[in-house]
């Protein structure tokens, strides 16, 4: 292994060097420099991922309120996927864009997007972890306006807004968390969670603070309207890795495997399998593939929080869900970039053959996701079974046929995607660009390999539970209902006709924001941009000073002077007098 | 009531009559005659403390007040006069604005 | 020579009539020598009140009753230095401001000064002489003497003007300062006639609650306020110490006006104290907040710059007669006393100093109107300055003499729990800001192209900022002038800077 | 009018004030008359008075008249000032604008025989009469302002009756006389301190001597005072210090 | 006079002296001018420096001139001084090279350049009195030479915001007297201390302590901007842009912020003051504040107002972390006077290089300006983010201890303030940067000033970037030794002090 010395050194590099090369990207100079670098640098994180010791601390008191990454188990398998996915977005991206004359700016906002996922992937207090989450989510803004369109500001501005917000409820929560302003370590603060006395609070405000990132319910409306209008490459990491960074923030926050929260547990798992279930009904109505693959996302991350409702349960079920959530993480990452990435491959396709090779390629993500037999999903569906047997307060079973049903959707909805994308479209890249074919396969091959890797069981074992019957009949079933409609090809264009817009119940917060602006300009607006405030240097009392000013004549009347003059003498005389 | 009593209310008569002038009159003449009457009253009342009985000679003092009074009051009165003087000239009144205009 | 106590009198009425019978180089020489005799004189007298207390010194050698005696305590001293210092300031501004004009001829509507300037210098000394015997003398009767002598050198001062307005406003001045001297004049005879005695301490035991005492105090305190032009009696003071010539205006705002209060305090806490109720001190107070509010509102409307200062004059005597209600308490009495009379100090440098400042604009523009001053920053910086400083001092902005005043007056008002009077003097000085902020703020407008300055001897811009940084850093001095202040003073004791127990 | 500009002042010129006003000036003023008589009757019936005083240190004060001791020596200060206050007027005077036409109301001088005689014969009378006046003020009523005061009368009286031209005043002599008086008693009220002495604190043997001195020269400065106060700054250059600026010329 | 008593006084006339020589400069003595000023503010920071150290290593440096009786005027460098001083010194430098620039060629630069040194004479004087009789004098001085700063440049617009100015602060300044002397009748003369001076009264005096304590907050409120004392502020805008960075980061309003520390930690103390129930008033007065300034600034579109409503919400943050009983707030109340500070100053110096280099005043001029002048857009990036809170910016490090506190302090109430105040502070912040960055522009740029060899005058150009440096540098290095924050942990400490 790496000593000790070298190792501090190599974390800082992942973190650190993408940072320097994205501010490399923006000087004139060193830009084609910075550019040609840019992909290699996740491989750094890969490196630490693989080779940095298990439970290894790195203290930097002096950074920021005393700064510590860490390496553990779940930031292992996070950083894993992470490096991976941004490795292959990295090099698919110069591909893409290679025409893009704004492309530079993309890697400058990509590699610090990337130091912020690897940085908070790392961290190891509550400090840093924000501090690289809001890098993340804030460089993030500069991947999903990219292309400049309408579409495009109007869905970045609801991702800053929902970032702000996130923001803002997570400092919160931290605020509320953490056991003094210094002491910061995640080892002291999830135990100071749970005894905390806002403890309901902290827990309120982290679920809905990660979960925007995550795409909880109802938080969720910035991924459909992100993912479509973000370079494809930029979807991949957006879906795949950083939406991730909501389900790591739970999971280092919230008091999981703390105690026993029934009702939290409920709330999560109620609104994970809300959201499996929504994501996939919308997302059936849509007519954009990447707004599928968003809205799959969407589902899927339900699927983890479910994980995380479990680990609520009870302290017993938290190191089973734990190791459900990240093997499901792993396997959406990596299912969903090679999706995500396969869609821009689609567009390259200029002859049949090439369009049958790469739809061949997609359908192994795709039947991942919906939990095929040997594939990743099974693996993933198997851990969160395995979770739920020691979930002590819903009859398993009944969990379970739900959650093949849901898989049964994610199947309709995978093909639904496959069914939308549109070959030959416009592409930055020329035809036939290798750069996006290699790291889409190298990703391809990643999503069939790679989590048998972080699979404890033997692996024996595991594969013939993964053909079990229960995880082919929501596969068949899926593909069944699939090919009828797609036979019965008028109910796909009913479908259509249903077609709720990307972003969902953001239009009724559209609604309620357009009313609101409204009343602002109306009434708030010029009362704020007024100068009322001026009331201490106004005063225009003209009709008392011309009275002074006439009282002044007068006084400068000999007569009436002298009657003042007799008067006050008359006052200070009976002053004397009676006085 | 005595002698010395009597010449000061004339006095302080002289002193209110002079005032009164001097505040309602608004001829800058009239107004130094009335200064000077107010004069005269204070003159009268200084010299009334003067008188010490029918026997004893009177005070001196009060007698060389009222002398530098009387210079002090003639002084200001050829000041004043030469003043209205200029100011006659000047305006082709006698009166200060303030009482003028009505 | 031990008697320095009557020098800072005779010197200048001695140096009034060489000067009237020398040529003019002979004249400076005689002016000059005799402010330095008066500065040795007094610091020879300050250094003698300093060491073994109030001076006195018996006139002819006849004792009070019979003859007059000077007396001169820590508050005659700082009047007369402050008569001194100022007066001669102004001396030296009025030898720039006099040669500059030799060559011009005054506008007479405007009240420039007419052809005879070279009585300035005897009327200066005459009127310097007269203060200086007023604030020394220990007699009733001649106090009125004094006063006389201040009023008509002070009236022939403004009508060296020579213009239409400064004559009419000289006689009004005259007329007030003859009817305020009358009564004045009046309650000494009563004085006398229930006393007997004119000498000031002699009647300090032999005043008792009578009529006529009564009557003498009313009808002198009324003459006294006449004089100090303290509202409602004030309508005399704004033309004749705005059409005045600058150095005039300066004297008599900083100085003539000071000489009636100083009288006014003598008379009401060491001669009737013992007869006068706390009530009668509450309606001086009273008279003294109009003012400053009057005054202050009046400055604010005002398009001349002269004028504006002037009726700054009128609110900044309201100042000193906030001391006559406060000055009652053990506790508190020398911080009001103390306050009220390092008020008139101050207000003497920074009045003398704004009218100064005005002057030498006045000189470079040929006029004063406020609205036509733009860009004087530039133009006349030091002059400009020295208003600014000035005004910090009206003000009462810190480190300024203004701002010691206000603090110990304060200070006095809220120990006594009279705590209105001290936000009176608390809005006062915002309102003064008012004013001089007005004049401020011209300095920074740009300077219009088609106005034509006549450059004004730089020996004026100097004596104006020295007198303005005087007032500014008086604050800073303030220690030796406030002992001095408790020589002999009616009320002794801390400044009140003492906690309560 | 610009012909005679001081001709005529009328006496009924402008108004005082409204009639509420006059009315409330006239209560006022018969209040303070009712005041004042209340206060002036209350006066103590024999005020006491420094008559004792002033006799008892008469001998020493080196004149027999009281009125005079009192005024020259024990309260010569006032006297000193009060003459300060003369000049201070004619001072006063000259600081006016100049007024260019001798036009008052008497008009020019007037030539004539009869007055012409009567003045002749009247001058040197006057002129015994002030010098008497003078002197007796160290005995009986009398003095410097007296003496002075026919002298005054007697070169108005010269001049009116075109006997001798206006003084000028403008010449050095001439101010000399203006300023003898003044300057006299002050050189005296100083002088004597150069002894040790306190100011006007005359040596007691010479009391007399000292005293009729200033008041001789008082006698001729308060002439010229009056003579110019009754002119009113009228009929020279009056440039204080003009002589002096010719004489200075010349040399 | 030894060295240690010298020290304070010599400090001021480091700046003191050149202002005053600069005064009789002639106007096209540009270079001696210059010379002077940076000499001066060199000085300034090595004399700053030295004192530094003493007061790491526990000397004294202490001034006293007797002004009245049983009053002095005291100047002492505490650890809060230092801050403070620390500041005023640093910022001035670079203001003055700032000023430089943007003043070139235009008129009165000797009158600009005097007061500004005077200016900075009379913060240094606030920052190192140590008796409010002191504070007080230099309280005032800074009103009056600032005024003209104000005003600078003559136009009627500046006239009547110059009028304003005064209003308010003399207003507030009269109060102030008030109360100080008010206080001086109920306490006797007493100079700051560590833990409060007036404990040791009785609860008889305690309603006139509250009379008091309000007087003394609203003088020195209206120089903090407290709603509704804070109408000067915006309108001040119409000053050249380094007198409001000065006034905004360093000068005026941190005057007034610096007292309100002084006031309840030297004066009252922190646990009187809560004892006397003032505290929290004060914390919802300075929350209002905070609240109501982000929401004014939300709907500015000129671009140094929003900057001025900005200062009016985030120099209350120090009155909030005063307020909060707890050394933990209280850590973040004070280390926020120098975080605004270098934030803000970067934010106006950027906003004058806009102004001066392109002629752009609105926001809504400002499409694509990122590309035209990136330097100046990162600067302004740099300090907007560390505005809204975001690590590792200086202002993240304000608020963590201003959050963290308020929960220790049982405030929870105030957390609710500070997310309302990021969100709208990004509400206002970030669509200006998406304006500059991501806008295309819409024409060309007028071009007002000579650029030389980088995208603005460097003069312009290289302060803004040195105060972003510190930006991140006070908030990523919070935790090392000579940090803002570890003085602020320093002067905590001795304020809760038994």
């Amino acid at each position: 292994m790496i000593s000790l010395s070298v190792q501090p050194l190599l974390w800082f590099l992942a973190v650190g060097l993408p940072l320097v090369l994205a501010a490399g990207t923006l000087l004139r100079r060193y830009g084609p420099v910075a550019l040609a670098w840019a992909p290699w640098t996740p491989l750094l994180a890969l490196a630490v991922g693989v080779v940095a010791p298990s439970d290894s601390v790195v203290s930097l008191p002096w950074l920021l309120l005393g700064a510590q990454l860490g390496m553990d188990a779940t930031t292992r398998v996070f950083l894993c996927f992470t490096a991976l996915l941004w490795t292959c977005a990295g090099f698919y991206a110069r591909a893409y864009l290679v025409e893009d004359p704004a492309r530079q700016r993309f890697f400058a906002f990509f590699l610090a997007a990337l130091s912020g996922n690897v940085g908070l992937v790392l961290a190891h207090d509550a400090v840093t972890f924000y501090l690289f989450f809001a890098l993340m989510s804030f460089a993030s803004y500069g991947l999903v306006i990219h292309d400049g369109t309408r579409e495009a500001y109007r869905a970045g501005r609801v991702y800053i807004i929902l970032v702000v917000v996130g923001e803002v409820l997570l400092v919160s929560a931290l605020f509320l968390m953490v056991p003094g302003a210094d002491t910061v370590a995640f080892s002291a603060v999830s135990s100071a969670v749970a005894a905390a006395p806002r403890r309901d609070l902290i827990v309120a405000l982290t679920l809905a603070g990660f979960g925007i990132k995550a795409g909880m319910l109802p938080l969720h409306v910035w991924l459909p309207l992100a993912h479509p209008v973000a370079p494809t490459p930029a979807s991949a990491v957006l879906s795949g890795a950083m939406i991730k960074a909501g389900l790591l923030g739970w999971i280092r926050f919230l008091p999981v495997g703390e105690g026993t929260f029934p009702g939290w547990s409920g709330f999560c798992i109620g609104a994970g399998l809300l959201a499996a279930f929504y994501g996939v009904l919308i997302g059936l109505t849509q007519t954009n593939a990447k707004t599928a693959l968003a809205y799959s996302s969407i589902s899927q991350m339900g699927f983890m929080t479910i994980a995380v409702g479990i680990g609520f349960a009870s302290p017993v079920a938290w190191p089973a869900a734990v190791s459900a959530a990240l093997l499901y993480a792993l396997h959406h990452a990596l299912a969903k970039g090679a999706l995500f990435l396969g869609v821009g491959v689609v567009q390259q396709v200029q002859n049949g053959w090439q369009l049958w090779v790469v739809l061949a390629g997609l359908l192994c993500p795709a039947l991942a996701l919906a939990g095929a037999p040997l594939t990743s999903g099974a693996l993933a569906k198997l851990a969160l079974k395995d979770a739920l047997a020691f979930f002590p307060l819903f009859r398993p079973g009944w969990l379970e046929h739900l959650l093949s049903l849901a898989a049964v959707g994610t199947t309709v909805l995978m093909a639904r995607f496959l069914y939308l994308l549109q070959p030959g479209g416009h592409s930055h890249a020329p035809r036939l660009a290798f750069g996006l074919w290699v790291p889409w396969m190298v990703l391809l091959l990643s999503v069939l390999g790679v989590p048998w890797l972080f699979v404890s069981q033997p692996h024996g074992a595991v594969v013939s539970k993964t053909l079990s019957f229960s995880a082919f009949w929501p596969v068949g079933v899926g593909v069944v209902l699939a090919g009828a409609a797609w036979r019965f090809g008028r109910r796909w264009a009913l479908l259509g006709t249903l077609r709720v817009p990307s972003g969902d119940v953001l239009i009724t917060v559209t609604w309620l924001m357009s009313w609101w602006q409204r009343q602002w300009r109306s009434l708030l607006a010029p009362l704020m941009a007024g100068k009322q405030e001026v009331w201490l240097a106004r005063y225009r009392i003209t009709g008392i000073e011309r009275a002074v000013l006439r009282m002044e004549g007068q006084l400068g009347r000999w007569a009436n002077a002298g009657l003042l003059f007799l008067l006050l003498a008359g006052v200070l005389f009976a002053t004397f007098v009676f006085g | 009531m005595n002698a010395a009593v009597l010449y000061t209310l004339m006095g302080v008569g002289l002193f209110s009559i002079g005032l009164h002038g001097f505040l309602a009159q608004p001829h800058l003449l009239r107004k130094v005659l009335a200064l000077n009457i107010m004069g005269s009253g204070v003159f009268a009342v200084l010299m009334a403390t003067a008188w010490r009985g029918p026997q004893l000679p009177p005070d001196p003092v009060p007698h060389a007040l009222v002398l530098t009074g009387i210079v002090v009051a003639v002084s200001a009165t050829a000041f004043a006069l030469a003043l209205l003087r200029r100011i006659h000239t000047a305006t082709g009144r006698a009166s200060l604005p303030e009482d003028t205009a009505a | 020579m031990n008697a320095w106590i009557v020098w800072p009198v005779v010197v200048p009425l001695a140096a009034a009539t060489l000067s009237v019978l020398a040529g003019q180089r002979m004249a400076r020489v005689i002016i000059g020598s005799a402010t330095v005799a008066i500065v040795g004189a007094l610091a020879g007298l300050t250094l003698q009140v300093w060491q073994n207390g109030p001076q006195r010194h018996v006139i002819g050698g006849w004792e009070p009753p019979l003859g007059i005696q000077l007396y001169a305590d820590g508050l005659s001293v700082v009047m007369l230095w402050m008569s001194t210092v100022v007066g001669a300031l102004i001396g030296v501004y009025a030898l720039g401001y006099f040669a500059h004009d030799s060559g011009t001829t005054g506008t007479a509507a405007t009240g420039e000064h007419g052809d005879n300037s070279e009585l300035f210098w005897p009327l200066w000394l005459f009127l310097w002489a007269a203060l200086h015997a007023l604030f020394l003398s220990a007699d009733i009767f001649n106090l009125y003497v004094t006063l006389e002598l201040l009023g008509l050198a002070g009236v022939a001062l403004v009508n060296l003007a020579g213009g239409q307005l400064a004559l009419v406003a000289g006689m009004r001045y005259l007329l007030a300062s003859l009817l305020g001297s009358l009564a004045y004049f009046l309650g000494v005879a009563f004085l006398y006639a229930t006393c007997g005695v004119l000498d000031v301490r002699m009647l300090s035991t032999r005043v008792s609650a009578h009529p006529a005492v009564w009557l003498a105090i009313a009808v002198m305190t009324l003459g006294l306020l006449l004089k100090t032009a303290l509202f409602p009696l004030h309508f005399w003071l704004p033309p004749a110490h705005a059409n005045a010539p600058a150095p005039v205006s300066a004297l008599l705002s900083a100085l003539v006006v000071k000489a009636s209060f100083y009288l006014l305090l003598r008379l009401w806490f060491q001669v009737f104290s013992v007869v006068l109720p706390p009530v009668a001190g509450q309606v001086l107070g009273i008279l003294g907040v109009l003012a400053i509010l009057w005054g202050s509102v009046l400055a604010l409307r005002q398009q001349r710059l002269k004028l504006l200062v002037a009726y700054s004059t009128v609110a900044q005597i309201g100042y000193l007669f906030v001391l006559f209600p406060l000055a009652g308490g053990t506790a508190w009495g020398a911080a009001a006393w103390s306050g009220g009379t390092f008020h008139a100090l101050a207000h003497a440098c920074a009045k003398a100093a704004m009218f100064m400042a005005a002057g030498t604009m006045m000189a470079a523009l040929g006029h004063d109107h406020l609205h036509e001053l733009a860009g004087m920053g530039q133009r006349l910086p030091l002059s400009m300055f020295a208003f600014a400083l000035a005004g910090v001092s009206l003000m009462g902005l810190p480190p300024s003499g203004g701002f010691v005043a206000k603090w110990l007056l304060l200070d006095a008002a809220l120990a006594s729990g009279q705590w209105w009077w001290g936000a009176v003097l608390i809005v006062g000085g915002l309102l003064a800001a008012g004013y001089v902020f007005l004049v401020l703020r011209q300095a920074f407008a740009p300077l219009p192209a088609d106005v034509r300055y006549r450059p004004v001897p730089r020996v004026m811009e100097l004596a104006a900022l020295s007198l303005a940084l005087l007032a500014f850093l008086l604050g800073l001095m303030a220690i030796p002038p406030l002992t001095l202040l408790q020589i002999g003073a009616p009320f002794v004791g801390g400044l009140g800077t003492e906690a309560l127990p | 009018m610009q012909g005679h500009p001081a001709a005529n002042i009328p006496l009924s010129e402008g108004q005082p004030g409204g009639c509420s006003v006059r009315r409330l000036l006239a209560l006022f003023s018969w209040a303070l008359v009712l005041v004042l008589a209340w206060a002036a009757l209350s006066l103590p019936s024999h005020s006491p008075g420094l008559v004792d005083f002033v006799h008892a240190e008469l001998e020493h004060s080196g004149v027999v008249n009281p009125v005079t001791a009192v005024l020259l020596n024990f309260r010569s200060y006032d006297t000193l000032l009060e003459v300060g206050v003369l000049l201070l007027a004619v001072f006063g005077v000259w600081a006016l604008p100049r007024e260019r036409v001798w036009g008052a109301p008497l008009g020019a001088p007037v030539a004539g025989p009869v007055l012409h005689t009567f003045v002749r014969l009247l001058a040197p009378l006057m002129i015994v009469v002030g010098g008497y006046l003078l002197w007796i003020g160290a005995y009986a009523p009398g003095g410097a302002f007296q003496g002075g005061a026919v002298l005054a009368a007697m070169g108005v009286l010269v001049w009116l009756s075109d006997l001798a031209p206006l003084p000028r005043f403008s010449r050095w002599d001439m101010r000399m006389a203006l300023l003898l008086g003044f300057a006299t008693f002050l050189a005296v009220a100083g002088g004597v301190m150069v002894g040790g002495g306190r100011l006007l604190e005359y040596p007691r043997l010479w009391a007399g001597s000292v005293i009729l001195l200033i008041e001789t020269a008082l006698t001729v400065s308060i002439a010229c005072i009056l003579i110019l106060l009754f002119l009113g700054g009228v009929g020279e250059k009056r440039r204080a210090t003009e002589g002096v600026r010719e004489r200075e010329a010349k040399q | 006079m030894s060295w240690d008593t010298a020290l304070p006084v010599l400090v001021l006339l480091s700046s003191l002296v050149p202002g005053l020589v600069i005064f009789f400069l002639r106007e096209e003595q540009s270079r001696v001018r210059t010379a002077l000023n940076l000499a001066g503010a060199v000085v300034k920071i090595g004399l700053v420096g030295i004192m530094l150290w003493g007061v790491y290593h526990e000397r004294h440096y202490e001034t006293r001139l007797p002004l009245l009786p049983g009053l002095d005027l005291i100047l002492r460098a505490d650890a809060l001084a230092m801050l403070l001083t620390t500041l005023s010194a640093g910022l001035w430098l670079v203001t003055t090279i700032f000023a430089v620039g943007y003043l070139e060629g235009s008129p009165h630069r000797s009158r600009f350049f005097g007061f500004f040194s005077l200016c900075v004479t009379a913060t240094m004087g606030i920052a190192l009195a140590h008796n409010l009789l002191t504070f007080f004098v230099f309280y005032e001085l800074l009103t009056l030479t600032t005024y003209p700063l104000v005003i600078h440049r003559g136009t009627p617009q500046a006239l009547r915001a110059g009028r304003t100015y005064l209003v308010y602060t003399l207003a507030g300044s009269a109060v102030l007297l008030l109360g100080i002397v008010w206080l001086h009748r109920v306490a006797g003369p007493f100079s700051f201390t560590q833990g409060g001076a007036l404990s040791h009264l009785g609860p008889q005096s305690h309603g006139t302590l509250l009379v008091i304590f309000a007087l003394l907050i609203a003088g020195v409120g209206v120089k903090a901007a407290l709603v509704p004392l804070h109408g000067w502020l915006p309108v001040a805008m119409v000053a050249p842009a380094p007198v409001s960075a000065l006034l905004h980061a360093v000068a005026v309003v941190k005057a007034g912020a610096f007292g309100v520390v002084r006031v309840v930690y030297e004066v009252f103390g922190i646990r009187f003051a809560a004892d006397l129930g003032v505290t929290t008033p004060l914390a919802l007065l300075a929350a209002l504040t905070i609240v109501y300034g982000s929401l004014r600034a939300v709907v500015q579109d000129d671009l140094k107002r929003r900057l001025a409503y900005s200062t009016v919400s985030q120099v209350s943050y120090i009155a909030l972390g005063v307020a909060t009983p707890g050394s933990i707030s209280s850590i973040g109340g004070i280390v926020h006077l120098v975080h605004q500070g270098i934030m803000k100053i970067t934010l106006f110096f950027c906003a004058g290089n806009l102004a001066e280099t392109l002629g752009i005043h609105r926001v809504s001029e400002m499409n694509g300006v990122g590309r035209r002048m990136p330097w100046t857009m990162v600067a302004f990036t740099v300090a907007a983010l560390g505005m809204i809170g975001v690590p590792p910016m200086a202002g993240f490090i304000s608020k963590w201890y201003l959050g963290v506190g308020a929960v220790e302090a049982g405030q929870g109430w105030i957390i609710a303030v500070l997310a309302a105040s990021s969100a709208l502070n990004a509400a206002y912040f970030l669509p200006i940067l998406h304006t500059a960055w991501f806008k295309h522009p819409t024409g060309e740029w007028k071009e007002e000033h000579p650029r030389g060899r980088f995208e603005a005058d460097w003069r312009l150009l290289l302060p803004s970037l040195v105060t972003a440096a510190l930006v991140i540098a006070t908030g990523l290095f919070a935790s090392t030794v000579m940090s803002p924050l570890t003085w602020a942990k320093l002067i905590a400490a001795r304020e809760y002090q038994p």
